[in-house]
C-alpha cells in the first residue's frame, strides 16, 4: 500500500497544480439561467484546450487515457485551487459520457464525447417519472417505433437541469406487452426536437434545480437508441454505477475542504459570552466527527479508485454515494446551526447567504440519484447478497 | 391528573383549524375574530382568561399550519402591554401587530417588523420585554427570511421611545409563557409532518405497493408518532405545570420546549424524505414546516438556556 | 387538564407515601435466585397486607378497584421513597393477573389472582420458541386433547425468571392443520407438572435473567385453559397490551431517578483537569437531552392514564414501552460512558458496580417484550393504519 | 495512491486468521510463532521489519476475534525496549507477557497483568511509556473486567524499579502506533459484527422469509457494511501515512481512530440488536466484541485526545 506518488502521479499532479494555479477563473459563477451555463461551459472548453478534459477516459474519444486514480488526483488539485466544479456539465461529464463509452454506437461516441469533452453539450437524464421514482421499472413513457423513428410519448421529472440542457438520457416503454424491466429501451434525445416542453420546477431552496419534461410524438431517430430496443434496463442499471462511484469522487474532496471552512467558521464566530464557538467542548466533538467522518470517505474514495485500478471494479462504489450524501448534509447543517439566529435569514450575513442555502440544497442529496432507502436496497442485494423482500 | 383535553378546548383547537388549513390569507382576520390574541389574557385586562394550556392547544394548530402572521409576538406585546398598566395600548394592538427582535439596541434583524405598529424587544440576558413604536423609517434593509411566512428586516432602534416594559417576575413569567406556547407551535408542526409523512405513504405506490408497506418508510413513521404524541403530552404537561404553579414547572417547560423542537425538526427533515422528490419542492407543504420549526427553535428559550434549566 | 391532584388523589397520594415511608425494606435486595424471590415476595406480602395491592384490580379479586391515574400515583410514590421493584413477580402483576382478569375463568381468577396479589405466585410467560421469535405465530409447541388433559410437547425459550417460577403462561399449538395463528390456545400450567424441564440460559451480562423451558408430555387440565381452543392468539394479542403499556408505568417513573443519579454522577466524578464532567458542555447538552425526554415520557405515560380513564383506552399505550426501551438504554449508557476507564470493570468502583452492568442488562429492553422492529410494525400498522407488507 | 491490499499482506491475514478463528486457547503460542510480536519491529532491533501497513492488517484480524491475550501492550512494550536500548529485555520478552495501564504511579487499575512479567505504563499526559517489572505481589485485588477476555487488576505501584522509557519524539511515535493498531482492531470489530449480522440475517426466517429480507434488518446490514468498508479504508490510509510520514498522518490517526471507535460501537450494538435474544446470550459472540470495543474505545487515544487533533 502506498500513498506517496509514482514519479509519474508526482509529475502529473505537479503539472495539473501548476495549470490549475494560473488558470482556474477569478470571477464568480454566476447564481442562475444561462450566464451560469455559459460559465462552466467556458471553463470546460479552457480545460479541454489544455488537456485537462477527461481524465480516465479514453483517448481515442478525446480524453487523457489515464486511470481512476490520475482522476482522484486531478479533484484533489481542483479543490486545492478552488476550482469551480462540472456544474450543468454534471450529467454530460458524469454520467452520459460514460454511458457512451460503456454502450454507445461508434457514431454516438464520434457525435457526443469530444463535444461534450468540449462543454459544448448539456445533458440531462430523463429517468424519473411521477408515478415512477424509486421503481424506475414502472415508468410509462412510451415509445413505439414509427419507420426509422421511435415517436415518444409521457413525462419524466426530476430531471435536474433539464432547462439548460441540450440532450437527455431517455428511457422509455417501448414494449407494452414486455413485464416491468423488460420492455424498456435507452435513447439519447435531442432537446430541440418538436414536441418536447420544458417546465421548471422550483425547489424547496427557492431555485429552479430540475423540470418536469414532456414528450407528445416525440420523433428520435432509431440510430439515437443506447443499446438494441428492449435493452434500456440493462443500460441503465449498468450505467447507474457510475452515477453512485465515480461522479461523486470530485464531491468528496470538495467535501474536505467545506469542513475545513465549517471549522473556520466555528473558529471566528463567538457565543454570547464572546467566546468563539470553536471553545465550546460540544461543538468541537461535533467538529471532529465531521473531520473524523470527512477523512474516512476521502480513505474510502482512494481504496476505492485503488481496487478498481488493481481489480477492474469495487463495491465500495455503491457506498459512496449514500456516504457522501448523508455526510454532506450533515456538515451543511452543521454550518447553518452554527449560525445561530443569523441562520433566519438567507442574506443577513455572508456567513448566512454561504451556509443556509447550501443546508437547504442538502436536503436533496439523499433524494436525488436514488434515495437513501433505494442505495441501501442497492447495498443489501448487490454487495451482501442478503433476499429481496 | 388528568391531561385529556376539555371539550371547551376540543372545539377551541376545530375552530381553529377550520381557519388554518383552510388556507393563509384570512388566519389574521380571523385571528383576531375568534379572539386568539386575547385568549390568554385575563378578563380585566379585556381578555378571555383562557389558562396557558388552553392556548397551547391553540398555538398548536397554528404551528400545524405554519401560517403567516406573527400571532405570538402580537399577544405577547398584548400582555406587555397589561402587564404595564398601558391598557391604551391593549386596546390599539386589538386592531395591530407586532413584529419582535432577540435584541434591545442598534441595529438588529426583527421579524415580521414591515408591517407592524410596535415591536417586541426580547432580551433575554437581562430578562427585560419592551415595546417601541414601529416605523418604516426604522427599516435599515428588508432581508430574505428563512421561513418564507414571515419578513426578515434590518432595524434601526438607534429612536429610543419605549411605550412599555417589563422587568423581574412579570418579564420572566412572560417568557416562560412564550416558551411554552413556541414548544406548542414546535408540537404542532411535529403532528403535521406526522400527518402528512403517513398519508402520503397509505397513498403513494411504488413496486407495486403503498410505500407504507415497506419498513424503511412505515418504521420511520412509528418513529414520528411516537415524537408526536409525546410532543404533545409533555406541551400540555408544561403547560398545565405553569397553570398550576407546580414547583417543576420551569424544568418542564424547558424539557417541552427541547423535545418539541427536535421532535420537529427530526419529523420535518424526515417527512421530506419520506416525500422524496416532491417534499423537496417550494410546493409542498413539507419545507414550510421545517423553516417554521427552525425560526421557531431558534426563538424563546434557545438550546443553551434549555441545557442550563434542565441540568439544574 | 389539571395535575393538580383531586382530594381524593391527594388522599390517596398522602396515605401512600405515609405508609411507604415506614414500611419500605431498608435492607439491600439479594442479587439473585431463591433469596432474591423471597425478598420480592414479602414485600408484595406486606403491600397486600395493608390493601396496597392491585391498585387498579377490581375489588372482587382482592385489589384496591381503582383507576391506572391512582396506579400511576402509587408508582409515583414508589419511586419517591425508592421502594422496591416488583422484580421476579413482574410477570405475575403486570400480565399473568390482567389476563385472568380480562379473560380467566371464575375459578382461575379464585385460584390464582389473591395468590399473586399476596406474591404466592411467581409468573413466567411462555411465548417465544426457537424458531418463534418475533414471529409468534409460528410457534411449534404442541398440545393434543387426551380426555380432560392438554398434553404438550415442545420448548419456549427466552422465558424471563421461568428457573424461578411456580406457573407460566402458555401459547399452543392445539390444530396443526389451521394455518399459523389459528389453531393456538393459551394454557396456564404449574411448572411442577412432571415433563417439565427448566434450563437457565446466561446473559450477556453474565448472569440468569430468564431459560428455555422444555415439555415432555406434560398434562395441563383443561380447566386451565385461557379462553377456549383455538382462542390462543386472541387471548395472547389482547394481553400483550398490557405488557406493552400499563406494565411500563412503574419502570418509566423510575426511569427518572435514574436520571438524577446520571446527572448526580456527573457533577461528582471529574475530567482530567479536575473539573466536575458537567461543566462540560457536551456532557451538559448529553443530559439535558436525557431529562427532556424522560420529562416527556413521563407526561405521555400521564396523557395515557388519564385518556384510559376518560376514554376507556389509548393508543399511546403502544408508543410508551419503546420509548422508555430505547430512553432507558440511552440513559444507562451515558452512566456508563461517563465512566471513561473506570467503565472497564464492573467492580472496580461502586459506580462501576451501579452502571455498568444496567448498561449491559438494557440490551434487553429492545428486544424482550417483542423487539423494537416489532413494536414499530404494531404501531405502523396498529396506530397509524399503514398497509403491511 | 494504492490502498490495495499487498499479497503480503493477504497472506499475513490468511496465516493470523486460520489462528484466531479456529479458537482461543492457542492465539498466544501461534502468536509468537508467526511473529506478530515482532512484526513491524526494525530488524536491526530483531524484528521483522514490517510497515504499520502490514501490521494494522494483522491486527484487524485480532480485534475480529476478540481473542485473549495482550498482543498490543506486549508488542509496545517489546519496541519500548528496543527504543530504549534494552535489547536483553527484548529478547526476555519474546517469550513474556505485558500487562499494561494508563497510569504511572500509585494504585492504578491495570490490564492482563496477573500474568505478565512486565507491565507498559501510559502516561499520556506527559507523553511517556515505561515498562516495570511485575509480580503478583503487586495485585492488590483482582477485578471483574468488562471485557471477558481479558483481566483486570488493581495493582500496586509504588515499587518504583523501572526497566525502560521512552519519552518525546519516540515516545510520541509509539503512542501514534499503538492507536493505529487500535483503530486497526476496532475496524475489525466493525466488520465482524457486520458479517455476523449479514450471515445470520440470509438465515434466520420469521415470518416464512429471511429477516435479510425486512428493511429494518437489510437497511442496518447495509448501513453496518459501510461502516466496515470505510473503517477498513481510513485505517490503512492512517497507518500508510504514518510509514510515508505523511504532513497530515497526525490528523489522519485520530480520525481513524474516532471512525473506527464510532463504527465498532454502532455495529456490535446493531449486530445484538439484529440477532435478538440470541445476540443477548452469554453464549453468543456479539456481547464478546461490543465489550472489547468499549475496552479497545477507552485505550489509547481516547476521545478527547482525537477531538484536539481533529479540530485543530
Amino acid at each position: 500500500m502506498r500513498l506517496r506518488p509514482t514519479p509519474e502521479e508526482r509529475q502529473f499532479a505537479d503539472l495539473a497544480a501548476e495549470w490549475l494555479s494560473r488558470n482556474v477563473p477569478r470571477e464568480p459563477r454566476p447564481p442562475a439561467g444561462e450566464p451560469m451555463a455559459a460559465f462552466d461551459r467556458a471553463w470546460q472548453r479552457l480545460q479541454y484546450d489544455a488537456g485537462w478534459a477527461g481524465v480516465a477516459w479514453p483517448k481515442e474519444y478525446g480524453g487523457a487515457g489515464l486511470s481512476l486514480v490520475e482522476q482522484m488526483i486531478w479533484f484533489e488539485q481542483c479543490a486545492r485551487f478552488d476550482a469551480p466544479e462540472p456544474g450543468v456539465l454534471n450529467i454530460a461529464l458524469g454520467h452520459a459520457g460514460p454511458v457512451l463509452i460503456a454502450e454507445g454506437t461508434d457514431t454516438q461516441r464520434q457525435d457526443h464525447l469530444a463535444a461534450i469533452l468540449r462543454g459544448d453539450q448539456v445533458w440531462a437524464q430523463g429517468f424519473s417519472e411521477p408515478e415512477a421514482g424509486s421503481d424506475l421499472a414502472a415508468l410509462r413513457t412510451r415509445g413505439v417505433v414509427d419507420g426509422d423513428h421511435l415517436v415518444v410519448d409521457g413525462t419524466k421529472i426530476w430531471t435536474t437541469g433539464a432547462h439548460l440542457s441540450d440532450w437527455q438520457e431517455l428511457l422509455v416503454r417501448t414494449d407494452p406487452a414486455a413485464a416491468r424491466h423488460r420492455g424498456l429501451s435507452f435513447a439519447i434525445v435531442d432537446l430541440t426536437t418538436p414536441g418536447v416542453e420544458v417546465r421548471p420546477i422550483t425547489a424547496m431552496d427557492g431555485k429552479v434545480h430540475f423540470a418536469q419534461v414532456f414528450y407528445d410524438g416525440v420523433r428520435i431517430p432509431l440510430r439515437n437508441l443506447v443499446g438494441g430496443l428492449g435493452d434500456g434496463w440493462k443500460v441503465a442499471m449498468t450505467t447507474l454505477g457510475f452515477e453512485r462511484g465515480t461522479m461523486t469522487l470530485g464531491t468528496v474532496i470538495r467535501l474536505l475542504k467545506l469542513i475545513d471552512d465549517v471549522k473556520e467558521l466555528a473558529r471566528t464566530r463567538v457565543d454570547c459570552r464572546g467566546q468563539p464557538l470553536s471553545t465550546s467542548d460540544e461543538v468541537a466533538a461535533r467538529l471532529a466527527d465531521l473531520e473524523a467522518e470527512g477523512v474516512a470517505l476521502h480513505a474510502l474514495a482512494v481504496a476505492f479508485v485503488s481496487e478498481v485500478k488493481r481489480t477492474g471494479s469495487s463495491s465500495a462504489g455503491s457506498m459512496i454515494r449514500p456516504l457522501y450524501a448523508e455526510l454532506s448534509q450533515r456538515v451543511k447543517r452543521t454550518g447553518a446551526e452554527l449560525l445561530g439566529r443569523d441562520g433566519l435569514t438567507t442574506d443577513g450575513t455572508d456567513e448566512a447567504a454561504r451556509f443556509v442555502p447550501a443546508y437547504l440544497h442538502s436536503f436533496g442529496h439523499t433524494i436525488g440519484t436514488g434515495t437513501a432507502e433505494v442505495q441501501r436496497n442497492v447495498i443489501a442485494h448487490r454487495v451482501l447478497g442478503l433476499p429481496r423482500g | 391528573m388528568d391531561l385529556y383535553p376539555t371539550d371547551e378546548q376540543r372545539e377551541l383547537v376545530t375552530a381553529a383549524r377550520a381557519v388554518t388549513r383552510a388556507g393563509a390569507a384570512d388566519v389574521w382576520t380571523a385571528a383576531t375574530g375568534q379572539g386568539w390574541l386575547a385568549l390568554g389574557l385575563p378578563e380585566d385586562a379585556g381578555g378571555l382568561g383562557g389558562s396557558l394550556a388552553d392556548e397551547a392547544r391553540l398555538y398548536a394548530e397554528i404551528g400545524a399550519s405554519a401560517v403567516a402572521g406573527p400571532v405570538l409576538a402580537t399577544s405577547t406585546a398584548v400582555r406587555v402591554a397589561a402587564s404595564a398598566g398601558r391598557l391604551d395600548l391593549v386596546e390599539r394592538l386589538a386592531e395591530g401587530r407586532a413584529g419582535h427582535a432577540f435584541a434591545t439596541t442598534g441595529s438588529v434583524v426583527a421579524f415580521d417588523a414591515r408591517d407592524a405598529d410596535v415591536l417586541l424587544l426580547v432580551d433575554e440576558e437581562s430578562g427585560s420585554l419592551r415595546l417601541v413604536p414601529m416605523t418604516d423609517a426604522m427599516v435599515v434593509a428588508d432581508l430574505t427570511p428563512l421561513d418564507p411566512a414571515v419578513t426578515a428586516e434590518r432595524v434601526d432602534l438607534s429612536g429610543g421611545e419605549v411605550l412599555a416594559e417589563v422587568t423581574g417576575a412579570a418579564a420572566e413569567h412572560e417568557l416562560v409563557r412564550a416558551a411554552v406556547l413556541v414548544a406548542a407551535m414546535l408540537a404542532g408542526i411535529t403532528n403535521a409532518a406526522t400527518d402528512l409523512s403517513v398519508a402520503y405513504a397509505g397513498l403513494r405506490e411504488q413496486f407495486g405497493k403503498p410505500i407504507g408497506a415497506f419498513q424503511a418508510i412505515s418504521h420511520r413513521c412509528a418513529d414520528m408518532a411516537m415524537r408526536a404524541r409525546a410532543a404533545t403530552a409533555v406541551t400540555d404537561f408544561a403547560a398545565v405545570s405553569v397553570d398550576e404553579h407546580h414547583p417543576d414547572a420551569r424544568r418542564r417547560v424547558a424539557a417541552a420546549r427541547r423535545h418539541t423542537e427536535t421532535a420537529a425538526l427530526e419529523n420535518t427533515r424526515a417527512t421530506i424524505q419520506v416525500h422524496g422528490a416532491t417534499g423537496f419542492t417550494w410546493e409542498h407543504d413539507a419545507h414550510r414546516l421545517l423553516k417554521r420549526a427552525t425560526f421557531l427553535a431558534a426563538g424563546f428559550l434557545p438550546r443553551t438556556a434549555q441545557t442550563e434549566a434542565l441540568t439544574a
